[in-house]
């Protein structure tokens, strides 16, 4: 049985995507893996193409190569990463876990031939012909509004862990608060101290007030109090 | 009637408790007086239950249901008979004697009401033990008197050598009670009650059967049984080789020694045996163990007492020899001569105890004979009794000794179980020993030189002996006669110590007066019986007595014994160097206190310390419960350096389930 | 109710004496803890009487019962009733807790609150396990009281007591997370119950009762403890504090011996008989070995704690010669046990209070000084050594009587126990109170308080009206013991 | 294509969805010093849930949300269970979240978020929407287990978790994917259908169910995929750690629960052995490693990894019995956790972290009620009776001898006989040891009242039990 | 011979990127970041999977499904790097060997 040409463009891409995988987990520079990454994604959104999932290879394409990969690359630039000491024990770790990979490997394809033998049943939504972001939007919005609303969640939930983890207030820049500043009032800024005559009460009672006064510093005193100006928390 | 039952055991009893709980508030006299009283009505109860049985007014009830268990019936209960009446006489009497005795031996104890109590104690024990109409009130009454021993050898339990005695004259008896309770386990399954009546009916039917020990094997039960319960009596009657708590026991207070010691207690086994005659007939195997076990004693105790210089251990070597006279007695199926023979040797050697009491309490508390001498210009009275009890002792014609032991002798002498030629030897080399050993003592003490004077006061044999009070006083002491609470009961013991033999030996040891109360298998085992056929009366007995070998024994033990000791000499000394083996042999107790000491008691202990180590805390606590802890311990530390913190390492852990929960699969599937 | 009322009038004394324990522990006024603690155990104890006084000794099966579901999705009921078996133990019990509260009196200065607490929870847990009619309930109760226990040695006992107390709660719980699996093999085997009736009457092949023969006995094994799961026992009560001691010896482990009649011979008849040989060794290895190994302790908690497993061993022993005598002597022997070491630590208690060392070798005359508590542990160590006359003597004599009927040998070495018992007995109290002073501290002693003598006269009263009138406890058991020989007679394949 | 609405049935989720935004709102608005608005915001609105949960209560079951969502006694029962214990949580963690410096309105926001996956996880009634429900509770809880930002350890902790638990939900689709190819469905009910019908490609199945169990076994927590479990319970912060480990455990129960025994009985062959082996040694690695550990939460973690082992025993029964008794031991565990860490919680205080073994110590002499809270927890998770943790191994056991497994349940009880000796030391530091500082203890009033009533609940469920056994039967016989 | 591309051809792919992935985890000892992309590699062979199926099956169910494991990868994603951030600000590294301060 001869090859037709969707055939093998699915083998091209196909072999462009395995390689690609493989760089992605055997290269130096996390760059690189990144950029190979990119690759195994534009691979794959051909081989889905084949497989007539457009829109989701036109996703993927979109969501991955566009802010995944890129969120990635920022990150790997953001993070000043000593490349070489990374490499370190890598060629200690092969054949252990060629070992694992080919054993797990050996035992999905022993299974899944095994599996191919039988038949498999039949799909309980079938595609109508037609344009595939058309059927996809349909049933995302009526019969998965559920999910849809769900995944809204666990992307909200994306956005606040990140702010909550990666946002920094610093603690040595100053802010100004108008509203603080506008509110303040005399009283904040002045507080008007009456001092006992305490100190020489217990001498005797007969004593000259005047003592008093030059002993006990009697100026009221305008002490400054915090001022409107908050410093970051 | 029963009430006079009653009143025997129990007014000691109460005695005792009274004495006992309030002695100290009642002070001394209130606590002899009370405990003297209960005796005494107990003495008289005997003597009016002894009338009504002599007219044939026998009983046999229970008196108390103890407890019903697996079909048997447990219960307390009282045996009347002629046996028993006999016991109790001699009991309740020596025990009356010995309580007034005390009033002046133990006159500056500060434990007198306790001692007093204690033999109150004694007797309630020793009289229910006698009373008793089954074997498990027996046991009961066994037990008791072995602790009231106890109690009594530790009295002074600040020496040392007292309560090491008390504990091993504890121990010991237990080694026969360990037999004893074997022998009542065997009767509780193979006859099924504890009752005696019942058992003796029974007894033909236990003779039919076997009991398979060994596999292949199969013995008679009955001589088993009798086995194991003449062990118990062994431990009791310090038969060898449990005889060796007997010379230890001295420790204890003289008239405990004379009590229990000698006259009461340490027959009970003598006792048992006669009580259960109708068993013991049945197995000649049996008898024949008895006989031997009894002849060993009689003769080789004897030859101890040859070496003792303390009077009490004189006394009581002579006292184990008896024992083994009574015993041969047994042995030989003449179980009234046994017991005519108990009776006589509890007022005889009662008498002998009491009597060396009271020389100690002459010479101030000194016990060695060889600093005594010529006591009997000091001591009147005492030297009197004590020579009659010593007469007595050797079987001189007419005194009651020579009844029972030449009875004895002529029995063995006409036995023909297996074991009587030796039990002949026994016997009559046993006449000469004791005749030698008492009169050596006899001389020692009451004649010869006045050897007190010359040896100094040795103040740590004072501080070890009698140290119950008396002054302090350095120095010699004059001997002086003791006061008449002593002297009282020597007198009223030497009495029947010289008649009673002849007024009872024709109705008691070749009479019919214990009637069904002993059974002797008249066919076979007929050595009683040909000596009764020849048995015309006590007068020509004693007569006859003079003409006997015995007689010649013992007066040439005796006449070596003067010519020994009635003068200083360097003889004996001389005598023992030429034989220093036996005489060496003879000083160890022919070893067994050391091969005791050695092998039992330190053996047990180290035994046990062994067993403790190795077993215990190397074994089960060390291997066992540590080493698998330790174990758990090894893998919990393997496991948790598998969880090294390496992130790769948990992903490879995961990836591992995976590839093994598929391969489970797989394997399953392919199967 | 009155059963109920057994497990719960303890238990609810012991929380309020916890609770209310906060507020005058900080004031220092031990006085009303201990008031409180000795009302409710002497509470607790009057409300058993009902349980002596209306009971039907005629009657087999149990008595008192009371039936209510519990967890009715597994068939587990709030069962409760009690046989001429347990009665017994559960009046024991109830009378030992009064000891235990007491003999802490003026003893126990940290936390008396939970100390008093502890007890008297654990005395009412004891409770429910013997009358425990129903398997889970039974379970319940069994494991309970192993946190109180815990915590007492733990927290009261002496400088070795964290391995003591953790060996002690590890050994028991070895045992009876076994029982457990068993007792739910049992109930899928009875189609759904616990009760322990219908286990009684189950057939079960050979093969499972040997299983289950072992998990239980297992279980019961370690409480009472059989030799050689008995290592537990020395440590802890060389640690425990008196009163925990007591509790130990004189009822805990008579709940082991009491599974052995309760689940293993009725349940388990044709295992049991197949494997008699077996226990009746091992209990005679625990009557010999132990005797000796007693023999050579220098600790005198630990001379005691090895009597108990010999004393012990006899239990076992009596039950698997499958005699009327045997089993009844045996439970006689746990009674009189009970009464005994409760006495015996008890005395050593005294004792330790005064001069804080248990070694025998720091003693020596005591009599001199202290002669009124000579008396009386001399009294108890007679009882101990197995007098007549004593309780200690009843057992031991029914169950040798017994074992010399099943087998010669067996009666004769179990009989060893008059020698070896007097012999490790006397021995240490020759040691202790006979002689000259031996050194300051003995001369320095003073002879019981009151509060002490009385509680040891009290024992020495049930010691000796146990070895006076044994009838009072053996006409109870009768009818339930040969109800229970039957089933033991009876073969369950 | 069931496309009926039925929105009420979901209000629970919906309510919690919309709360959880208001609280993030409220939060916004609130200054610094009154971040406990956020606190009692977040509390009511577990309330309304509550309430929403409540009211749904006697509805029959029914499918929902175009059969996405199903409403059960079962679901009910764990939302409640579930609602109730974040509360608790909330309400033992707060002084501890000030002290140090990270009571943030973030936190609470996202533990809603959390709870709304695993919400969502107990009703969900097809794949996706369980990955989906999943994906939520576990990206909120790595988020918070990294919220303590300046302790290294927390965010190694975070770090280990994150890949460890993307790894398990790769694992998880992969499974997906098998099943979804082997069914042709998504839905529960069609898997389940589908599954039963004899033309199904069983291997395709099968290896679906494998990679199935290896994730819900990661996200439980069971050997082998336990290694992220001490980890992350020692690096988190305690109220992180208290989060991570109890409630999740109810969702992860009632997922496995949806897959594998609502959607895959008829495979129940083939993973039965599966977690026959994960139980096993779970419970023998979990209770033999905790012997060796020095820091109370890291015991307590491996604590955790046996309590799973022991509950998917239930599983490994393969009956409605042995399910309901998995349910039982799964609410009982999450109370001893709420106790046990609740109690780390309210003894730390500012600068004083109270999980090392041996900050326990003399804790008795300090606060005799803290000591006995800890006792009843200790005792409780050790399977002494009397306590609910008694009742839960009980009723596991016993759906194990049901099912003929008794070689498996001995294993259990010597496995818990092992586990027994590490809870029995941690008594012993409370109990027996004198303690290092003698500085009186003094907890918060209400959260200490409430950890109070926790251990109550203990006892009781332990001596009554038969409310919550019925519960669990009837739910799992329902469902 | 190369035969025409069917549902076996997909899978085994998948299967290949899979193992690709989960041994780029193991194998991996230094480098987070590569770690994470190796994930994404993994997410990227299931999606592989659901689409062959969905292809094979004619089925639309399984394209929603890639449709949410891609929404919630890159949520996954942004959350892993944020930890990644925090991470390397406490302790200077990204190095998988470094995070070993919790182990035993």
């Amino acid at each position: 049985m001869s090859l037709t040409f969707s055939g093998a463009v699915y083998y091209l891409f196909a072999a462009i995507l395995v390689f690609a995988a493989l760089r992605v987990v055997t290269v130096k520079n996390p760059v690189q893996a990144a950029l190979f990454l990119v690759l195994a994604f534009f691979s794959a959104a051909a081989i889905w193409m084949l497989l007539k999932a457009e829109f989701l290879a036109v996703a993927l394409v979109l969501v991955y190569v566009g802010a995944v990969m890129v969120l990635f690359l920022f990150v790997v630039m953001m993070l000043d990463i000593n490349v070489d000491s990374l490499r370190a024990g890598f060629r200690k770790a092969i054949p252990v876990s060629m070992l694992v990979g080919v054993l797990i490997l050996a035992e999905m394809a022993m299974a899944l031939m095994a599996a191919m033998k039988r038949p498999i049943g039949t799909g309980a939504m079938p595609i109508d012909t037609g344009s595939n972001t058309r059927a996809l939007g349909m049933v995302l919005y009526t019969h998965y509004v559920y999910v849809f609303e769900l995944a809204a969640a666990v992307l909200l939930v994306a956005i606040i862990a990140a702010i909550a983890l990666t946002h920094r207030k610093r603690a040595e820049t100053k802010v100004q608060d108008p509203g603080e500043q506008v509110k303040v009032k005399k009283a904040d800024r002045v507080r008007v101290l009456k001092m006992e005559p305490s100190i020489l009460k217990k001498n005797t009672e007969t004593a000259p007030q005047v003592l008093t006064q030059t002993a006990a510093s009697p100026v009221p005193a305008a002490q400054p109090i915090a001022p409107a100006v908050k410093v970051g928390a | 009637m029963k009430y006079s039952y009653l009143i025997v055991p129990f007014a000691p009893l109460l005695g005792a408790i009274i004495a006992g709980l309030f002695g100290k508030q009642l002070g001394r006299r209130a606590s002899h007086v009370v405990t003297i009283l209960g005796v005494f009505a107990s003495f008289i109860a005997s003597v009016v239950v002894a009338m009504d049985v002599a007219n044939g007014n026998l009983f046999n009830g229970p008196l108390y249901r103890w407890m019903t268990s697996g079909g048997i019936n447990f219960e307390v209960g009282f045996l009347i008979d002629r046996l028993t009446v006999t016991m109790m006489l001699v009991v309740t009497s020596v025990s009356l004697m010995v309580h007034i005795y005390t009033i002046g031996y133990m006159v500056d104890d500060p434990g007198y009401q306790r001692f007093f109590s204690y033999i109150s104690l004694f007797t309630f024990s020793m009289l229910m033990l006698v009373m008793s109409n089954n074997l498990m009130q027996l046991f009961f009454g066994w037990e008791a008197v072995g602790l009231v021993s106890y109690l009594l050898i530790g009295f002074w339990y600040t020496r040392p050598t007292a309560i090491y005695a008390n504990l091993k004259a504890f121990l010991v008896n237990r080694v026969g009670d360990f037999g004893f309770l074997l022998g009542i386990g065997l009767i509780a399954a193979y006859a099924g009650t504890m009752d005696y009546a019942m058992l003796f009916e029974k007894a033909p039917e236990l003779a039919k059967k076997t009991i398979e020990l060994f596999s292949g094997s199969p013995w008679s039960l009955v001589t088993v049984t009798c086995i194991c319960l003449f062990i118990g009596a062994m431990g009791k009657s310090a038969q060898v080789p449990l005889h060796v708590w007997l010379p230890d026991s001295m420790e204890g207070p003289t008239p405990i020694s004379a009590l229990i010691h000698a006259a009461t207690m340490v027959t009970a086994g003598i006792f048992m045996v006669a009580r259960m005659s109708p068993l013991f007939e049945l197995s000649d195997t049996a008898l024949s163990f008895i006989l031997i076990i009894g002849s060993i004693t009689a003769l080789f105790m004897g030859f101890l007492g040859v070496i003792q210089n303390d009077i009490k251990r004189v006394v009581a070597y002579s006292t184990l020899s008896q024992l083994g006279y009574m015993t041969v007695a047994l042995g030989a199926s003449a179980y009234s001569v046994a017991i005519f023979h108990l009776m006589t040797h509890a007022f005889f050697k009662a008498l002998l105890f009491l009597g060396a009491g009271s020389v100690i309490m002459g010479m101030h508390h000194e016990q060695d004979i060889r600093k005594m001498g010529g006591l009997w210009k000091y001591m009147k009275i005492t030297w009197i009794t004590s020579l009659i009890g010593s007469l007595a002792l050797i079987g001189f014609p007419f005194l009651s000794g020579f009844y029972s032991k030449d009875s004895i002798i002529e029995v063995v002498h006409a036995s023909k179980i297996y074991g009587s030629g030796f039990a002949n030897f026994a016997v009559l080399a046993g006449v000469f020993v004791t005749a030698f050993y008492s009169f050596r003592m006899y001389f020692l003490v009451f004649h010869g030189e006045e050897r007190f004077r010359d040896v100094e006061h040795d103040d740590h044999r004072h501080a070890a002996s009698d140290d119950h009070g008396h002054d302090h006083q350095h120095g010699v002491h004059e001997p002086h006669e003791s006061p008449w609470v002593v002297t009282l009961p020597l007198i009223l013991l030497a009495i029947p110590s010289f008649i009673i033999g002849a007024l009872l030996v024709s109705s008691m040891a070749f009479g019919k007066w214990f009637g069904s109360a002993i059974f002797v298998d008249e066919k076979a085992h007929a050595a009683l019986t040909s000596v009764i056929n020849t048995f015309h009366g006590p007068m020509p007995m004693a007569l006859h007595g003079f003409l006997t070998l015995p007689f010649l024994l013992a007066m040439l033990g005796v006449g070596l014994a003067a010519f020994l000791y009635l003068r200083p000499s360097d003889l004996p000394a001389k005598i023992a160097r030429a034989f220093s083996p036996v005489y060496k042999l003879l000083e160890n107790k022919y070893y067994f206190d050391r091969f005791n000491e050695i092998v039992f008691a330190a053996g047990s202990r180290a035994l046990g310390g062994g067993l403790s180590r190795v077993g215990d805390k190397a074994l089960i606590d060390g291997f066992l419960v540590n080493g698998s802890a330790g174990l758990i311990g090894k893998f919990a530390a393997i496991l948790r350096n598998l969880q090294t913190g390496q992130l790769y390492v948990y992903a490879f852990m995961m990836l591992i389930g995976v590839v093994s929960l598929i391969a489970w699969w797989q394997h399953i599937a392919t199967r | 109710m009155t059963l109920s009322f057994a497990i719960w009038v303890p238990i609810i004394a012991g929380i309020g004496t916890l609770l209310l324990g906060r507020y005058h522990d900080l004031s220092n006024d031990r006085t009303f803890i201990r008031r409180l603690a000795l009302a409710g155990a002497i509470f607790g104890f009057l409300v058993t009487l009902p349980l002596y006084f209306s009971f039907d000794a005629v009657k087999a099966g149990v008595q008192f019962v009371e039936r209510a579901a519990w967890i009715p999705t597994y068939n587990i009921e709030y069962y409760l009733g009690v046989d001429g078996i347990s009665v017994w133990f559960i009046l024991l019990n109830a009378f030992t807790t009064i000891l235990v509260v007491w003999s802490g009196w003026e003893i126990v200065e940290s936390k008396p609150a939970q100390y008093y607490g502890a007890f008297l929870i654990m005395s009412g847990l004891i409770n429910g396990a013997f009358a425990a009619m129903d398997g889970i309930l039974f379970y319940v109760f069994f494991e309970a009281m192993l946190i109180p226990m815990y915590l007492i040695i733990g927290v009261w006992g002496g400088p070795n007591r964290v391995y003591a107390a953790i060996k002690f709660f590890l050994y028991t719980l070895m045992g009876s997370l076994l029982m457990l699996v068993a007792l739910l093999y049992l109930y899928n085997k009875s189609n759904g119950s616990f009760d322990l009736n219908t286990f009684r009457n189950l057939k079960i092949p050979m093969d499972a009762q040997l299983y289950l023969f072992v998990a239980f006995f297992l279980a019961f094994a370690v409480k009472v403890p059989m030799w050689p799961v008995h290592t537990w026992l020395p440590d802890a009560h060389v640690e425990a504090p008196t009163g925990g001691s007591v509790v130990l010896a004189a009822i805990t482990l008579k709940l082991g011996a009491y599974g052995f009649l309760r689940f293993i011979l009725p349940i388990l008849p044709d295992a049991s008989r197949t494997l008699a040989p077996f226990v009746i060794t091992l209990s005679l290895i625990a009557v010999v070995y132990i005797g000796f190994v007693a023999l050579a302790q220098t600790d005198m908690k630990k001379l005691i704690a090895y009597s108990s497993i010999s004393h012990m061993g006899f239990v076992t022993l009596g039950f698997f010669v499958f005699s009327e005598l045997g089993v009844e002597g045996a439970l006689v022997q746990m009674i009189s046990h009970g009464f005994i070491s409760a006495a015996m630590f008890l005395c050593v208690g005294v004792l330790y209070d005064r001069v804080h060392s248990r070694n025998i070798a720091d003693y020596g005359g005591v009599v001199n000084t202290m002669p009124k508590f000579a008396a009386l542990w001399l009294f108890f160590s007679m009882a101990n050594a197995g007098l007549p006359g004593t309780s200690g003597f009843v057992g031991e004599f029914m169950v040798a009587l017994a074992a010399v009927k099943f087998n010669f040998w067996v009666g004769f070495l179990a009989a060893s126990t008059l020698i070896l018992g007097a012999a490790y007995t006397l021995w240490m109290y020759k040691r202790v109170v006979f002689g000259d002073i031996a050194n300051d501290n003995v001369r320095s002693l003073q002879d019981v308080t009151s509060r002490e003598y009385w509680m040891l006269v009290l024992l020495a009263f049930c010691v000796l009206g146990m070895g006076l009138k044994p009838a009072i406890f053996t006409d109870l058991m009768h009818a339930s013991v040969s109800d229970l020989l039957a089933h033991v007679a009876k073969s369950k394949l | 294509m069931n496309s009926n609405l039925n929105w009420i049935a979901a209000l629970p989720e919906l309510a919690l969805l919309a709360s959880a935004c208001v609280v993030l709102l409220i939060d916004l608005l609130v200054p610094d010093r009154k971040r406990d608005y956020t606190f009692w915001h977040a509390q009511l609105a577990l309330f309304i849930t509550l309430c929403c949960v409540a009211s749904n209560w006697v509805m029959p079951s029914t499918l929902a949300l175009n059969g996405l969502y199903v409403h059960d006694t079962m679901s009910s029962v764990l939302k409640i269970a579930i609602l109730l214990g974040t509360s608790a949580i909330f309400a033992y963690s707060r002084a501890h979240l000030v002290s140090r410096d990270i009571f943030t309105g973030e936190f609470y926001v996202l533990a809603l978020f959390a709870v709304l996956g695993m919400m969502v996880m107990v009703s969900g009634a097809n794949l996706l929407v369980l990955y989906v429900g999943l994906e939520l509770q576990a990206l909120c809880l790595y988020a918070i287990v990294a919220m303590n930002r300046d302790s290294a350890q927390s965010s190694e902790a975070a770090m280990k978790y994150f890949i460890l638990g993307a790894l398990a939900s790769g694992l998880l689709l992969y499974g997906f994917s098998m099943i979804y190819g082997a069914t042709g469905s998504l839905d529960i009910a069609a898997v389940y259908k589908a599954a039963n019908s004899a033309s199904v490609n069983k291997t395709f199945l099968v290896l679906g169910v494998v990679f199935t169990v290896s994730a819900v076994a990661f996200k439980l927590g069971a050997v082998p995929y336990h290694m992220w479990v001490p980890d992350v319970y020692q690096g988190a912060s305690t109220p992180a750690t208290l989060l991570v480990a109890s409630v999740p455990k109810l969702a992860a129960f009632a997922f496995t629960l949806r897959i594998l025994v609502q959607g895959l009985q008829s495979t129940v062959n083939d993973w039965q052995m599966m977690i026959v082996l994960i139980a096993g040694l779970s419970m023998v690695v979990g209770n033999l490693t905790a012997i060796m550990q020095t820091n109370f939460k890291r015991m307590l973690a491996y604590s955790a990894i046996a309590n799973m082992g022991f509950m998917l025993l239930g599983f490994a029964a393969g009956s409605v019995e042995g399910y309901a008794s998995s349910m039982f031991y799964v609410i009982a565990y999450m109370v001893m956790t709420l106790a046990s860490f609740g109690a780390i919680l309210l003894l730390s205080r500012a600068g004083f972290e109270a999980e090392q073994l041996n900050d326990l110590k003399g804790l008795n002499r300090r606060h005799p009620g803290f000591a006995a809270i800890l006792l009843i927890t200790l005792f409780s998770l050790s399977g002494i009776p009397s306590t609910v943790g008694f009742i839960s191994k009980f009723v596991v056991i016993e759906a194990l001898i049901t099912s003929k497994l008794v070689w498996l349940a001995v294993l259990a009880v010597l496995a818990s006989l092992v586990g027994a000796y590490y809870y029995l030391r941690a008594v012993k530091l409370i109990y027996f040891d004198a303690p290092d500082d003698a500085t009186a203890i003094q907890p918060e009033r209400g959260p200490y009242l409430l950890l109070c009533a926790n251990a109550l609940l203990i006892i009781v469920w332990g001596v009554f039990p038969q409310w919550l056994i019925s519960l669990c039967t009837k739910a799992m016989s329902l469902s | 011979m190369l035969t025409e591309p069917g549902l076996s051809h997909s899978l085994i792919l998948g299967a290949i990127l899979f193992t690709i992935s989960v041994v780029g985890i193991v194998l991996n000892r230094k480098n987070l970041i590569v770690l994470l992309m190796a994930i994404e590699l993994m997410l990227l062979a299931v999606n592989m999977n659901f689409i062959a199926f969905s292809h094979h099956l004619n089925d639309l169910q399984g394209q929603v499904f890639v449709f949410f494991i891609l929404t919630v990868a890159a949520a996954e994603s942004a959350i892993g790097l944020a930890i990644l951030v925090v991470l390397f600000r406490n302790v200077r590294s990204i190095n998988v060997d470094d995070l070993t301060s919790l182990r035993g």
